[in-house]
């Protein structure tokens, strides 16, 4: 002990009032849901930079094609095939069309179809495999067989029939995507609300005479989020090439423009010759999958509030 | 202060924290005590006050962010702080064993009983699989499973909360260990089941002189089975000593207010109102400097919040952590008293 | 403290509750389990009555079937004379205000991933009791009745004690203004100081509003602390029933008195000198319950009787019912 | 870190003069038959010229030879062919017979045979009555006089009916051994007999199908390879690596991308002729190419000499006329410098275009409507209409999109006309100016223009009656006609970019797309 | 036990039926036969052709035909590859597709699963990041473009190992990681996100307290526990690798089911079409069945026959 502490010793000995003893307790800010789970990913430096990139990305997207010297589809025959330059960062395509502008073309539509794909996905299977799940029974299993029924019918046959009856474009694309992907999703989303219905919270809310939506999409799915959110980014990427693959049965955005997929796929045929073809769009590809996953790990541990502290 | 030749297990300032990402959890803050063979202690304390953790730093089983960051665990003289993983393998299981706190979750459902206990057995005792089955049986036998030649082909889910509690002290037992820590063991079963489970421990004290850790926050399971008890709260020892002096004489708020807090079945049905302890545990990442109980304590001085109490001896077995306790202290009855006139009669 | 001539609030009559487990190729059902097996009682409103019994016994089973989280096998449940075990979903809705349950798990009943605020307010919304400024000040209303902060609104369960915790199941009960709440297992989970917590809180608040409780629980001396009057279940079965302290100052049936010498008294002296009645053999399955009465594998009296025929729950004084042939005069 | 080019010789094909002297060959694709009269496809006939052999062989100049026919002789109404067989033999030591022949031609017409190339014998009289359950069997004009000797005779006079004789259709099959398994018997390698240099011993599906020296050919001397093994290697890019990588000897599809290095570097790189035309084909009842002024301003308006230099790289020719060189008039000249090129130059001519396109209406582009160019999904394809839609909005200012199909479809939009310019590609089946021409006649299946002329059904119809230098006239005041109409825009005139190891002399390429082994050797 | 095989069959053939069906329909509204082609047929050599293959018959007629055919065993004859039939097709080249998916499956789980493993005991060291980031890597490149860049690195430029066909162990190596490689990723991850879950439990501190030696806590303990999502992953992967992939089989010109399914696809091969659709399916109602019985197996508690 030392001499401070001595000196008022007496004091030391005085007995404390309850509001006393309450006086250094931690108070924490009070904040929304969504307030909460914004503070818990920043506290996520990996996400942020992840977030970050794919915020600027997305802005390099939009605004960059508006002063860039160059459009995605002006050719210029002559300048094919140019290795990377200061003209031309990225280097040229065999049209003589300049790649960066290219690929930063590209992200507008893989960006689109990955992000549109994994909210039809999320939207679609989740409700599907959440009431499949949470009706259970004979319903279940019927939904399941479905299910199983899709998984199994020929993808290009289905996809050139969407092409006869729609025709090419982004609706299409997302369609075709819509309509298919979202099966894993519903699988996993069925065994977890299977698991978690039998959960005490979800009796609880039936005992207040909450329906059965509500349970369901109030309760059951948000305790869900950290499979749900694994398999979204997951879905990603291969949402992405699959769109490659339905551009390539005539599905897709009409050339001159190209999405991330085609470009790679294009330039597979002469990466030995021109690596840069195929290094830039499977860079841009790769970084932002990266970014996607792991972005999708820290949101599903910023929407988890028990890491909150 | 005490002759640590005798002692089974001497733990002497123990400090265990858990690294978490939002900083450090300091769960045990400089434990001591010990055992004799042949002995039982109890340790009482809220949920969180870290009996679990205290029992894990001794079978150094502490999961990842944990990790003991001071003091000596002194197993019959040798300190098992500094053992190495592969030292640990061969006292584990075989001279300390342990009965952990939910049995629901603590068999592997995918293995059979049987497959379970004969495990440790042929691990340790380097037998041949048969004679491990027979042992294994006969272990079954002795915590009163019927037909345990049936039984232990049976899995996990194939047994009653009941059943399983007992193949876990099975288990624990079948390599007959010096020391066995039991934490929380019938919190899950209902009182006629807790009954068995407590004679059978009882039971093997007495027959092999195991020494025993009893950990629970139920004060009457502790009093069955225990001589002496050790109350903790926030990561330490409030209060030590043998099951008279806790229940007749506590000498600490915390645990004055544990005991009031139990209502008496024998009472007569003028109801009286429980009296709970007020408040919530202190958050282990940012202990507070002075007594932990502090803010709970109905008898709070101003020191308490500044200053962490030292330990007072009361007798040879009994010592408490408690500023009243300090002569310059103001006097409270139900501490400076001998409050309990039951003790006396 | 229980008017003698209150009005019965809820009564239960032979109530039956069987679970199916399904087998073979076209889903017949092969086997129930028998796991309420035809009781009856009744509550007079005010009144606590506390349910014991070992574990699987049906004492949550019963709980959950009067508030139909599942439907009966058959018997009936009348809430102030309307019988509502046959009722609808839709149809039960209003009574959904009036009978609440509080869990025993105060970690499994709470969605982790709800404020405090929005778990409170759930009902409110659900029956569309209050909305906007109104629904937030029942909610802090509500907290401040269960002796919580009003600030936790905006915090999560899993940033509370356990006691907290189930404070927070009660707020969430009392938001619709209940007569009858079913209390299942609501201190199990809960260490001494805490249960003593919420033991108060409830009490307050059966005072305050004149709440009737079912109150389930395995710990007797809670049980009897705060029931008026106990029934003791057994394998699905009633097997008796009476006044809190009577049924402990002389329990008839052999299970409770088993029961109750088994309950760990936490004082040294008295402990020592106890004696337990250790049930022998293992639990019997409710699949295939034992003839005649279902105890008799594991009672030290059992007769040639019990194994032929089912004892009756009858009166045997005023007050107190029991099963057991050793009654039968 | 390895041995480079060392470890590979090593390896597997060690230059040995003792080992089996084996070309390794890439078929692409597997054949979906190689039964003569079943297959359609370019690959299963490469194969088949060198294990079978007609009545005729073909030359250097693709002109008919003697094959299993000694010698023939026409009648004067150019209708009756008389064909005098030559001593050979069967791969199993049988005699090759003129019953061979009338049954292998017979077989193909018939229609419960459904040969997809039935039509390639309608030149044989009654073939198309009989082909259409019109006419019987004993009416088609084809007969074995006796063994050696064949008799047949034409509907109309075909100058060219010689060459079609060396086309795989025409081959003979063993009649024995046909009618014991009609249909399995050219997918068990036992069964397989044939009468050219090689004969088949291994199938593999999908992977390689392997044909060794025929002893029992008349000619076996001169065969200087033990065998051919075809393989399928249908990924462009890994044909490419195997070549490069020594496990095969020879590559047709290559990596258009590739071509101008190889082009540059590669001894073994050589481009072949193939007779065909790549062009874009116009709905000529739809707005806004109903007008032929729109249709010649589109033509002219390409620069189809940047195309094939930057784009397809084969070493194509700019096209401007449709019908493509490499086949010869009575005289000798070449048809496509005979018929001139239309005022279509190799570069765009761009003024004349946008003055074509301000009389159509659309100065500098202005109202020129959003159309669309339709292709089949491939990345070619995709190339050159990129190409050609950037060249069409930089010199005339319009605006076109593109649409892609998947193949089958594709072909099912363009026969329903259902576009307004598509792309097209026309190869030829026999060396004559005919297979290009009669497309377009007002009854053809393959009149995707929708280009009905009575004129040009008249011109073509008296050009089959006619000989000698009348036929050539004919035939291009026919082509004169249609080109002048604008109907398709000519592109490029297809070549076949190879690569051969140098190690493989003597091969001949024949501008049908066949390979001919015939007097090939491995010299290491 | 018996009974429930029965029923799980009968849900099999209900199941097979419906996608028989729904393939047909669709393989029917597509435009395009399997004669269209660049230069037309006469209109009487089409008429042949229909003749022969029975496309004159009305689409019901043709789609009941065909199923009595099925129903027999004979999935019919091919319409592109002349004189062949389906199931002769499928006996060419099944089992090499089954070969190739055979060794990936086995390179996945020997290598995928022991990285899981690794990586989730190595929680939060480099090397857990390492792998895991090779691991969306894995998912992130297309198997083509890795196919492609092992061709050229090992065949091409080293010489080390054939580009391309299916005849030696050699030729093997690099179709069997192109096609693993995606899969090694996704069971990786899965594993590890299990196995997290897993050496968490009670029961794994409980074979550590019996002092068990590390190995087996995490091998006989640990895994057998984290194998039920892996399993449910690898039931409908492995019937996909089994049947063979379009893509690998066509880079490495594997003569493999996945290829012919394809060219079938795109041949308007009719039956063939059908016939892989139906084979495909039954592998995968077999497989969904075989993961079913796995589970049991696997984990006791799942009792297969009370659904
Ligand atoms: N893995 C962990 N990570 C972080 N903190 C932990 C961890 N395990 C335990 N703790 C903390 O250590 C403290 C002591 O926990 P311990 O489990 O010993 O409590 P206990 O006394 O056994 O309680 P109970 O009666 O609930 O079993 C608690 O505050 C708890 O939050
Ligand atoms: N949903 C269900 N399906 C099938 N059987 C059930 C179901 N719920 C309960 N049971 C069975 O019914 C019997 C009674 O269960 P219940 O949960 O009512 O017991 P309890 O008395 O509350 O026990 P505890 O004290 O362990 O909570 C048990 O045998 C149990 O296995
Ligand atoms: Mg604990
Ligand atoms: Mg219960």
């Amino acid at each position: 002990m030392d001499n401070t502490q001595l000196k008022n010793a007496q004091d030391l000995w005085q007995p404390l009032s309850k509001a006393e003893r309450d006086a250094d307790k931690i108070v924490r800010p009070s904040m929304t849901y969504w307030q909460d789970v914004w503070r818990r990913l920043k506290g996520n430096k990996v996400a942020m930079g992840s977030l970050i990139f794919l915020v600027f990305l997305i802005l390099v997207a939009i605004f960059v094609p508006m002063f860039w010297p160059y459009s995605y589809s002006d050719q210029n025959l002559m300048n094919a095939n140019q290795s990377p330059t200061a003209e031309h960062i990225f280097g040229t395509d065999k049209h003589g069309r300049d790649l960066f502008i290219r690929v930063i073309y590209g992200a507008r539509i893989s960006l689109t179809v990955g992000i549109a794909a994994s909210i039809i996905n999320l939207v679609v299977g989740v409700v599907y495999g959440g009431i499949s799940g949470y009706v259970g029974g004979r319903t279940d299993n019927l939904m399941m067989r479905i299910v199983d029924i899709l998984y199994t019918i020929p993808l290009t046959l289905y996809v050139i029939l969407l092409m006869v009856w729609l025709g090419a474009g982004m609706k299409s694309i997302l369609i075709a995507i819509g309509t298919t992907y979202w099966i894993s999703m519903a699988r996993i989303v069925r065994g977890q609300i299977l698991s978690l219905k039998e959960q005490e919270y979800v009796m609880a809310a039936r005992t207040l005479g909450a329906s059965d939506s509500r349970i369901l999409f109030k309760h059951l799915v948000p305790n869900a989020m950290g499979p749900i959110i694994v398999t979204m980014t997951m879905s990603i990427p291969s949402a992405i090439f699959t769109e490659a693959f339905l551009s390539f049965i005539g599905l897709g955005v009409s050339a001159p423009k190209a999405s991330w997929g085609v470009l790679a796929n294009d330039a597979l045929g002469s990466f030995m010759l021109y690596p840069h073809h195929l290094f830039f769009p499977a860079l841009a590809l790769s970084l932002t999958m990266l970014a996607f996953n792991f972005l999708g790990d820290g949101l599903r541990d910023a929407l988890d509030p028990k890491m909150r502290k | 202060m005490y002759m640590s030749s005798e002692n089974l297990l001497d733990v002497k300032n123990l400090k265990t924290s858990f690294f978490t990402h939002v900083g450090e959890v300091k769960a045990i803050r400089g434990v001591d005590f010990h055992l004799k063979k042949g002995e039982a202690i109890g340790i009482v304390g809220e949920s969180g006050s870290g009996k679990s953790v205290t029992s894990l730093s001794v079978m150094k089983l502490l999961l990842n962010p944990g990790k003991i960051i001071d003091g000596q665990i002194l197993f019959n003289g040798e300190d098992l702080a500094t053992k190495t993983d592969k030292e640990m393998q061969s006292i584990r299981g075989n001279e300390i064993s342990m009965i952990f706190q939910d049995p629901m979750t603590s068999l592997n459902p995918v293995y059979t009983i049987g497959d379970q206990i004969m495990e440790a057995i042929i691990k340790h005792q380097k037998v041949s699989k048969e004679e491990a089955r027979k042992k294994a049986v006969e272990m079954l036998r002795l915590v009163g499973i019927p037909s345990p030649e049936k039984r232990i082909k049976q899995y996990p889910h194939e047994f009653s909360g009941g059943m399983r509690q007992r193949a876990m002290i099975a288990m624990a037992l079948s390599c007959e260990p010096q020391l066995l820590i039991a934490d929380e063991p019938t919190t899950a079963l209902d009182v006629t089941i807790q009954a068995q489970i407590l004679e059978l421990m009882k039971d093997l004290k007495d027959r092999l002189n195991t020494s025993i850790i009893l950990i629970t926050h139920d004060l009457g399971v502790v009093v069955d089975v225990c001589s002496r008890i050790i109350v903790m709260y926030g990561g330490l020892i409030m209060e030590e000593g043998s099951s008279e002096e806790i229940f007749y004489n506590p000498k600490h708020p915390y645990t004055l207010g544990l005991l009031k807090s139990i209502p008496k079945i024998t009472e007569k049905s003028d109801k009286q109102r429980l009296i709970p302890i007020d408040g919530t545990p202190p958050d282990l990442l940012k202990p507070p400097k002075g007594c932990p109980f502090a803010p709970r304590c109905d008898f709070a001085m101003r020191i308490c919040m500044e200053q962490s109490p030292e330990y007072t001896q009361m007798s040879p077995t009994h010592r408490s952590m408690c500023h009243l306790l300090h002569p310059d202290a103001p006097s409270v009855p139900e501490i400076n008293g001998n409050m309990n006139k039951e003790g006396q009669a | 403290m229980i008017n003698k001539d209150a009005e019965v609030l809820i009564e239960v009559k032979n109530l039956k509750k069987y679970f199916p487990v399904h087998k073979g190729f076209f889903k017949r059902t092969t086997q129930n389990v028998q796991a309420v097996d035809d009781i009856s009682f009744a509550i007079k409103r005010g009144e606590t009555l506390g349910l014991v019994g070992e574990s699987g016994c049906g004492k949550s089973t019963t709980g959950r079937t009067i508030i139909r989280l599942y439907e009966p096998t058959s018997g009936e449940i009348i809430y102030k004379g309307t019988e509502i075990g046959r009722l609808s979903q839709k149809e039960l809705k209003p009574y959904r205000k009036k009978i609440q349950m509080i869990f025993q798990d105060p970690y499994a009943s709470l969605n982790a991933r709800m404020t405090v605020g929005d778990i409170i307010g759930e009902p409110l919304d659900i029956h569309e009791l209050a909305s906007g400024k109104e629904r937030l000040e029942k909610i802090h209303q509500l907290l401040h009745d269960v002796g919580l902060n009003p600030d936790h609104a905006t915090r999560y369960p899993h940033e509370f004690s356990g006691g907290q915790r189930q404070r927070i199941g009660i707020a969430r009960a009392l938001a619709v203004e209940p007569d009858f709440i079913i209390c299942d297992e609501p201190i199990s989970a809960l260490d001494v100081s805490i249960q003593a917590q919420v033991v108060n809180m409830l009490e307050d608040l059966q005072r305050e509003r004149n709440i009737t409780y079912l109150f389930i629980a395995h710990d007797l001396s809670m049980v009897k602390h705060i029931s008026d009057r106990i029934g003791v279940m057994y394998l699905g079965k009633m097997v008796e029933l009476g006044p809190a302290d009577d049924l402990y100052n002389s329990p008839q049936h052999p299970y409770t008195q088993a029961l109750l010498s088994a309950v760990p008294v936490p004082d040294p002296n008295i402990s020592k000198n106890s004696k337990r009645i250790i049930l022998t053999g293992d639990v019997p399955s409710p699949m295939n319950p034992p003839s005649g009465c279902r105890f008799r594998t594991r009672c030290q009296y059992a007769m040639d009787i019990c194994k032929e025929q089912e004892p009756e729950f009858v009166e045997i004084a005023p007050g107190r019912m029991c099963a057991c042939h050793l009654h039968k005069k | 870190g390895c041995g480079g080019n060392q470890a590979a010789e090593g390896d597997e094909a060690a230059g040995e003069s003792t080992e089996p002297k084996i070309v390794r060959h890439n078929l692409g694709a597997d054949p979906q038959t190689i039964d003569p009269a079943l297959n359609t496809a370019v690959d299963g006939a490469i194969f088949l010229v060198n294990v079978f052999e007609g009545l005729c062989k073909t030359d250097e100049n693709e002109k008919a030879i003697p094959g299993m026919a000694e010698s023939w002789e026409v009648s004067e109404d150019g209708l009756t062919y008389t064909f005098k067989l030559r001593d050979a033999k069967w791969s199993d030591g049988e005699p090759v017979k003129a019953q061979d022949f009338e049954f292998a031609w017979k077989r193909a017409l018939d229609p419960t045979t459904a040969a997809e190339y039935a039509y390639q014998m309608y030149y044989l009289k009654g073939g198309e009555a009989f082909n259409s359950g019109e006419a019987t069997i004993d009416e088609v004009g084809v007969k074995a006089i006796d063994d050696k000797t064949l008799e047949v005779v034409l509907e109309s006079p075909t100058p060219y009916f010689l060459e079609l004789t060396a086309f795989p259709t025409y081959f003979p099959v063993r009649k024995d051994i046909v009618e014991a398994d009609p249909e399995g018997w050219a997918l068990n390698m036992e069964t397989y007999i044939s009468n050219g240099p090689f004969k088949a011993v291994e199938w593999s599906h999908n992977d390689v199908l392997k044909v060794v020296k025929n002893e029992n050919y008349y000619d076996a001397d001169s065969i200087q390879l033990d065998g051919i093994d075809f393989y399928m290697i249908v990924e462009e890019s890994t044909g490419m690596s195997a070549y490069e990588s020594g496990e095969i000897d020879y590559l047709e599809h290559i990596p258009t991308d590739q071509i101008p290095t190889l082009q540059e570097s590669h001894e073994d790189f050589e481009i072949q002729p193939y007779l065909g035309t790549y062009f874009y084909v116009f709905n000529t009842t739809k707005e806004p190419v109903n007008d032929p002024k729109v249709r010649k301003a589109l033509t002219l308006a390409i620069d189809r000499q940047a195309i094939v230099d930057v784009v397809t790289k084969g070493g194509q020719k700019p096209a401007s006329g449709f019908v493509p060189s490499g086949m010869t008039l009575s005289d000798g000249s070449d048809f496509r410098e005979k018929g001139g090129d239309f005022g279509i130059p190799a570069t765009a001519n761009v003024e004349e275009a946008k003055k074509l396109l301000a009389e159509a209406g659309y100065p500098d582009g202005q109202g020129f409507p959003t159309i669309e160019v339709m292709y089949n999904t491939l990345e070619a394809h995709k190339a050159i209409a990129e190409a050609i839609q950037e060249m069409w909005k930089q010199n005339l200012g319009i605006n076109v999109e593109l649409r892609n199909e998947e193949w089958k479809v594709f072909q099912e939009t363009r026969t329903q006309g259902d576009f307004i310019i598509a792309r097209h590609g026309w190869i030829g089946d026999y060396v004559d100016p005919m297979t290009f021409l009669d497309m377009w006649l007002s009854n053809s299946g393959n009149n995707d223009a929708d280009w009905f002329n009575d004129e040009y059904d008249k011109l073509i119809a008296d050009s089959k009656k006619a000989e000698g230098a009348d036929r050539d006239a004919l035939m291009l005041q026919a082509e004169k006609l249609m080109m002048d109409a604008n109907i398709t825009m000519p592109i490029y005139y297809y070549t076949k970019p190879t690569l051969l190891k140098s190690y493989v002399k003597g091969v001949h390429f024949s501008p049908l797309g066949f390979v001919f082994y015939h007097n090939a050797t491995i010299e290491k | 036990m018996g009974r429930y095989v029965l029923k799980r069959i009968g849900s099999m053939v209900i199941t097979l039926f419906v996608i028989t069906t729904f393939t047909f329909i669709m393989m029917h509204l597509v435009p395009g036969g399997p004669f269209t082609s660049e230069k037309k047929l006469p209109p009487e050599i089409e008429r042949a052709l229909a003749e022969k293959y029975n496309l004159n018959d009305p689409i019901s007629t043709q789609y009941f035909d065909y199923l009595k055919g099925v129903a027999q065993g004979d999935l019919g004859p091919s319409f592109k590859y002349k004189g062949r039939d389906v199931s002769g097709m499928i006996g060419d080249y099944f089992p090499v597709s089954a070969q190739l998916g055979g060794i990936a499956i086995a390179v996945i789980l020997l290598i995928g699963v022991p990285i899981g493993v690794i990586s989730a005991l190595k929680q939060g060291t480099w090397l857990d990041s390492f792998v895991m980031l090779f691991a969306i890597l894995g998912v992130t490149i297309p198997s083509f473009v890795l196919a492609a860049l092992m061709i050229y690195v090992f065949g091409v430029k080293l010489k080390l190992l054939p580009t391309s066909r299916w005849a030696s162990p050699k030729h093997m190596v690099m179709p069997v990681f192109a096609l693993a490689a995606y899969s090694v990723a996704f069971i990786a991850r899965l594993t590890r996100s299990s196995m997290l879950e897993v050496i968490q439990q009670d029961y794994i501190r409980t074979a550590r307290a019996k002092g068990l030696s590390e190995g087996v806590v995490v091998f006989k303990h640990a895994l057998k526990n984290a194998l039920i999502p892996i399993v449910t992953y690898i039931g409908p992967m492995a019937a996909g690798i089994l049947t063979g992939s379009f893509v690998i089989e066509k880079i490495f010109a594997i003569p493999g089911m996945g290829r012919m399914f394809v060219e079938s696809i795109s041949n308007r091969d009719y039956t063939v079409i059908m016939g892989v659709t139906i084979f495909y399916a039954a592998i995968l109602v077999v497989m969904v069945f075989v993961v079913d019985l796995v589970y049991g197996v696997i984990d006791p508690r799942i009792k297969i026959d009370e659904d």
